[in-house]
């Protein structure tokens, strides 16, 4: 029982991890049809902006995380008027593939000509070091704080797309792109500000999920496969499919690797053919929350 | 008829293909093979540093020849690539020497290579000791699992640990450690409880600590290859309550090398490593490296076991020129070196005339913050230790 | 991934994709001469750069290879990041027999190609209904499998240490494969060209036809009475035992097989190359790959510790100024330059 | 006689909206029959159920005596059944030649071999060249099909399925978006058709439908309105009401 519990509590955590990183991928794929293969890169930015403004100018978690994220959107958002309107839709995935990838290549290159490439940290605050009990199981504050993190993001994502003008926009111009620059939705604006809530959420969970997916200039490329997989499992666009996604691949693979440690890669990816199988679509096609 | 007509064709192909110069006498060319870019750059960039410590202590001549090293990046383990790197190193820029080597696999590639040019390689880091079986021509300067794990085991058992649980990366090397962990363990009485062999590509933990946890072993031996899931697996050992449990970690030093300490933190303090070489390391030899390490790169924070591979590599290279002079014969030149001896960074070294790996004392050690700064405290030394793996079979 | 990523149905036709190969008139239809041109050009590479043959074998094996992703994705639009999967059971297929029970370098080609197509069809067959982003983590999945069962069964594969003691017999028993490397570059050449004839022969049968049919509207060619799913499955597995060749070839010639040739970094080379090269068109993939892998080892050996930086300023620069990658850039420029000696340039883009 | 095309109590329900309910009718060789109806009546849908783009929610199609109901749309092509689009559908890239290549080629069951030339296949470019000649097309023959005028690619659409032998011949609205002149050429080819198959088309212009058809039947609100001769049909005030009537109003 306790086992199960704390199998539950891991595999949550991480999946909450993985949700606020692909979220964004999520977004973007959905209403700008843009394979971004950079998006792990952008994540990676935000952990690394992160660990820089922690360890050398001392700012404390909070502020980092804050400037984290900001300084991403900063760096990233004229890229999308450079780069990334010119690929939009689906006529480019190739193109998209073969631009992002070479945007991949070059962050990976300037983090590691600026930061070296040990490993990077982003040192905690007291308050979220040790453990916390949690029924039967005493979990790291820092992965108790990750899943309400995750939590938050998923209400705030919801509230933002069901609750706010931009949210209304955003879902008309995913359902049917033509039938919203009909209507006067200015879609350049729109796509400038989901590209930048889209690299947000990759810093944020840059940030957030650096103590599980460490910080090195590879990493850009290292986790690009796992937050595929939990867009392609929840269904491009859609809020609530990436949650779910996140959580039942993060479920699965804490599992496998608990059950069948030494055939844990097996689990996770014949899980995910099955998966995929059954709903080939995703979980939640076409619903934007 | 079309045959002869065909063969006639490519002989003539051939021996106009086929005039290779002789090297250049007073330059001898050393070529490097390792990861200078992508997730295991920092072999790469230790290797480098070893290398440049050397030449500035050693010179960059040997006798009347200029040693001159020319860097191949290989960014992961791929064995195809290895050897046409090598077989370029050697027809095109007329190499005498290969060197470097993160990763089995890329070493083992060359072995058919260095046989034909008759050129001595070695190995500054891959670990595994079948290795040197493959080739007369490598010599290996760095470590082994076994070499590492045997005294490690040993000190595990006589603590007084009856029951223990293996986790290693699910690679050549970690079943290494794996497979010398348990047959050293139990020959010395204990029981390993279970072998947990941990997908290369893990970045959560936390379900494999569970499983520790959920053993019943008083002690884990874990192995993971330097890098970021070490950051990962440290981490989650501190954060699942293993060490209130009364679980001991015990492990090679790959864990808690010295370049990611600073990240790896608090999460580490106080783990027992067995390693061959600590920056903390009391010895003349390993200050005046530091030293030259910290004049040249502005830190020896990263100075770490695979500069010193690099850096007793280098020795071992220019051991062979001095005693055989310019053009080398790749056995004879690996002749020199056999049980040669001498006062390394890590402490003393012999080149093994059998296995041809480097024998060296294991140390045990400690994490600890000293002056606020990390670092691997030796507590234990087992001297002079071989490596026991060589010619286990697989 | 053009035609697959979404199940919207296809909108009136357009005109001027500057992605999409021109199979115009036969008059200007210079295709044929692809094959001839690589096979000279390679043989001139042979006299010119000696010294690199290592090199120039690798980047013949992986032009087959790259060649193997052109007939799914560039004639069925099949979007995969799968294809190392077939190139590594091929190679690794090829390696274990090499070292238990043959030697002879064709024989040992022929059992990686078996192989290749055989894990293609089963796999295929499991997978291809599916589109978009769907297949291409189906793939993924697929190759991961394929590298775990590599890495497990260490009695066969070596495992991480990878596969050693590859040591192929002389070719038609008369030429060594010698540390130089002229026998392996010569022999992956040869295969190169074969390999090349055999797949235009193939694109441009009545099952290539119908291929490129499905390609354009699945929907379209049930309508003429074909099974779409039956196309793509065929063409996948034969794709597959082009790459199962391509991997035995590499096997053959680099005598070790790693993981590294079932991993998920191998199969997104692939489609950077092909795409850089160009889709569809077979001589796109070889221009790719060249450029690619002489791109990354000219700037890996200025600077080994920065390339990476390089040649992705490359990869975008070529999605920025050449769409359609290379091979389209220097049609456009062939169109312009007959374009204004007939008089007429079609579609000339200012 | 048998019958060619028999429909029995065709429905289809799309959630709670009826979109075809309880059709029945027949073709046999030799008819020439318009399906006509106001938008909106469920020509289309119709269209698609019989070819098999839609799975009817009940009643049976048979097709030559054989129940066709569960067989899929490739399955009844193969058969016999061939339908052109409305809005053509041809692929983008290729050329006309091409076009008429494949459809031939596939046609034969010929479409996998994968060593055999195209070029060279037997009897191919003739075959070709004479269905490329019905509908004037030979021009434009190494034409790429995106870069061809709308009324051309309808022309083609037409020929892909004349050339692939149908028993049964659905023709959807086959001259909309022809110039007038050029539609001609398109009855003038259904005239050359042998006379032991049956063609169905759907068409609004009722000059069209007057000149090709023997037979029609009316579609309206997803039910058969009626059927019978042209001249019984066009004659039938509930017909007027509803088709002309209505087309009268739009007007």
């Amino acid at each position: 029982m306790e086992t199960l519990f704390g199998i539950a509590v891991d595999g949550v955590a991480y999946g909450m991890i993985l949700f606020i990183i692909s979220v964004g991928l999520s977004v973007t794929l959905g209403l700008m049809r843009v394979v971004n293969l950079a998006h792990g890169a952008f994540a990676m930015v935000g952990g690394y902006v992160a660990s820089y403004a922690a360890q050398s100018f001392g700012l404390p978690y909070a502020g980092a995380l804050v400037v984290a994220v900001l300084l991403t959107v900063l760096a990233t958002l004229p890229l999308e008027s450079l780069l990334y309107r010119r690929i939009y839709g689906h006529a480019n995935e190739l193109s998209q593939v073969l631009l992002t990838i070479g945007l991949t290549f070059v962050i990976v290159a300037s983090v590691n000509y600026l930061f070296g490439p040990s490993l990077k940290r982003i040192p905690l605050p007291e308050l979220l070091q040790g453990t916390v009990a949690l029924g039967p199981k005493s979990i790291p504050t820092h992965r108790a704080f990750v899943i309400v993190a995750g939590a938050v993001t998923l209400l705030g994502l919801w509230w933002l797309l069901e609750r706010t003008d931009f949210g209304i926009r955003l879902r008309a111009a995913v359902d049917d792109p033509a039938m919203a620059a009909a209507l006067g939705i200015r879609t350049e604006r729109l796509y400038m500000a989901t590209f930048a809530l889209g690299t947000g959420l990759a810093a944020l969970g840059g940030v957030l999920g650096a103590e599980l997916l460490p910080l090195e200039p590879y990493y850009a490329i290292r986790y690009i496969v796992l937050f595929l997989a939990v867009v392609a499992v929840g269904g491009a666009g859609s809020v609530f499919g990436s949650a779910a996604a996140a959580l039942a691949l993060g479920i699965t693979d804490t599992a496998g690797k608990y059950l069948i440690p030494n055939f844990g890669e097996f689990f996770f990816y014949a899980a995910l053919i099955l998966i995929l199988f059954r709903w080939p679509q995703g979980f939640f096609k076409g619903k934007t929350a | 008829m079309t045959t002869t007509l065909r063969k006639a064709l490519l002989g003539a192909v051939f021996a106009t293909a086929l005039g290779a110069g002789a090297a250049d006498a007073a330059t001898i060319k050393v070529g490097v093979i390792a990861p200078f870019s992508g997730p295991f750059a920092m072999f790469g960039q230790t290797f480098k540093e070893g290398i440049a410590v050397y030449q500035a202590v050693h010179g960059k001549t040997v006798g009347a020849d200029t040693v001159e090293f020319v860097f191949k990046d290989l960014d992961q383990a791929n064995p195809a690539q290895s050897k046409a790197l090598a077989q370029e190193l050697i027809v095109k820029e007329k190499v005498s020497f290969l060197a470097g080597f993160a990763f089995t696999p890329d070493a083992m590639a060359v072995a058919p290579l260095i046989d034909e040019a008759n050129i001595p390689a070695v190995i500054f880091n891959a670990a595994t000791s079948a290795i040197t079986e493959k080739s007369p021509r490598f010599v290996r300067s760095s470590f082994t699992l076994w070499q590492n794990t045997v005294p490690l085991a040993n000190h595990v058992a006589k603590l007084g640990v009856k029951k223990a649980i293996t986790a290693v990366s699910d690679y050549g090397p970690g079943i290494d450690g794996e497979a010398a962990f348990k047959a050293t363990f139990e020959k010395a009485g204990g029981a390993v409880v279970d072998t947990i062999r941990m997908p290369l590509k893990s970045t959560d933990f936390a379900p494999f600590m569970q499983r520790i946890k959920d053993s019943g072993a008083e002690a884990v031996y874990a192995f993971l290859p330097a890098g970021p899931t070490t950051l990962a697996f440290a981490k989650a050992f501190a954060d699942n309550g293993l060490k209130e449990k009364g679980i001991q970690f015990f492990g090679p030093g790959d864990i808690t090398q010295e370049p990611d300490l600073p990240a790896l933190g608090d999460a580490v303090l106080g783990m027992t490593t067995s390693f061959h070489y600590s920056q903390a390391h009391e010895s003349a030899a390993n200050k005046s490296f530091l030293a030259k390490y910290k004049e040249l790169f502005g830190s020896s924070d990263n100075a770490t076991f695979t500069s010193v591979g690099a850096y007793d590599g280098v020795h071992l290279i220019y051991t062979m020129l001095a005693k055989t002079g310019g053009k080398s014969d790749g056995l004879k030149a690996v002749e020199a070196v056999k049980g040669l001896s001498w006062e390394s960074p890590r402490g003393p070294v012999t080149i093994d005339p059998d296995s041809r790996h480097i024998r060296q004392t294991i140390y045990l050690r400690t994490v600890e913050r000293v002056n606020g700064k990390l670092q691997n405290t030796e507590k234990d030394a087992f001297p002079a230790q071989p490596d026991f793996g060589y010619k286990l079979g697989k | 991934m053009s035609a697959t990523m979404t199940d919207a149905p296809p909108t009136a036709p357009t005109a001027t994709d500057p992605s999409a190969p021109r199979l115009a008139s036969p008059r200007r239809d210079l295709s044929w001469t692809a094959a001839p041109l690589v096979g000279l050009l390679g043989l001139a590479g042979f006299w010119v750069f000696p010294d690199d043959l290592g090199l120039m074998t690798r980047i013949a094996a992986a032009a087959l290879y790259v060649l193997s992703l052109d007939l799914v994705l560039g004639y069925c639009g099949i979007a995969t990041l799968g294809q190392a999967a077939m190139f590594g059971t091929g190679a690794y297929a090829a390696g274990i027999a090499a070292v238990h029970l043959v030697n002879d370098p064709l024989i040992l080609l022929a059992i990686g190609g078996v192989a290749g197509g055989a894990i293609a069809l089963a796999t295929g067959a499991l997978i291809l209904h599916a589109r978009g982003l769907t297949l291409l983590m189906l793939t993924i999945a697929v190759t991961q499998i394929v590298q775990e069962v590599a890495n497990k069964a260490r009695d066969w594969t070596g495992g991480s240490d990878g596969l050693s003691g590859i040591d192929p017999a002389p070719v038609f028993g008369l030429f060594r494969f010698d540390m130089v490397g002229r026998t392996s570059y010569l022999f992956a050449l040869a295969v190169l060209v074969v390999g090349m004839l055999v797949a235009r022969r193939i694109v441009r049968s009545p099952f290539g036809l119908a291929c490129r049919g499905v390609k354009e509207d699945p929907v379209r060619v049930a309508a003429l009475g074909g099974s779409p799913r039956a196309y793509l499955v065929t063409m996948y597995a034969v794709a597959g035992m082009f790459a199962g060749v391509a991997g035995a070839l590499t096997a053959v010639s680099s005598g070790i097989v790693g993981l590294d040739s079932v991993s998920f970094s191998w199969s997104a080379e692939a489609l950077v190359m092909l795409v850089l090269g160009g889709t569809g068109r077979l001589y796109g993939a070889v221009i790719g790959t060249v450029a690619f892998m002489a791109a990354h080892h000219i700037l890996a050996a200025t600077d080994p510790f920065h390339w990476m930086a390089f040649i992705g300023l490359f990869l975008m620069g070529v999605v920025l100024f050449l769409p359609g990658g290379i091979a389209a850039g220097l049609e456009r420029l062939r169109d312009r330059l007959t374009g204004t000696r007939n008089g007429s340039a079609p579609g000339g883009r200012a | 006689m048998t019958m060619l095309l028999e429909v029995q109590g065709l429905s289809k329900n799309f959630g709670g909206l009826q979109v075809s309910s309880d059709i029945t009718m027949s073709l046999k060789a030799g008819d020439r029959c318009a399906l006509i109806g106001p938008n909106g009546a469920g020509k289309t849908t119709f269209v698609n159920l019989v070819t098999g783009a839609l799975a009817p929610t009940a009643g049976v199609i048979r097709l030559d005596g054989r129940d066709v109901t569960r067989l899929s749309a490739a399955d009844r092509v193969r058969r016999g059944l061939i339908r052109s689009f409305q809005v053509a559908r041809l692929f983008a890239s290729m050329t006309v030649r091409e076009h008429m290549e494949l459809a031939i080629l596939q046609r034969d069951r010929r479409t996998f071999r994968l060593f055999a030339s195209v070029g060279r296949a037997r009897g191919l470019a003739a075959e070709v060249a004479e269905g490329l000649a019905l509908m004037g097309l030979e021009a434009v023959a190494e034409t790429t099909v995106g870069s061809l005028a709308y009324g051309q690619q309808r022309l083609l659409e037409i020929a892909l399925a004349l050339v692939m032998r149908p028993k049964v011949l659905i023709l959807d609205e086959p001259a909309a978006g022809v110039p007038h002149s050029e539609s001609q050429r398109i009855l003038d080819a259904i005239d050359r058709l042998p006379k032991d198959l049956a063609v169905l088309m759907i068409e609004h212009d009722m000059d069209l439908v007057a000149r090709f058809a023997s037979t029609i039947v009316v579609l309206a609100q997803g039910k058969l309105l009626c059927s019978g001769t042209t001249r019984e049909v066009l004659a039938d005030p509930r017909v007027r009401e509803v088709y002309l009537g209505s087309r009268a109003h739009a007007h």
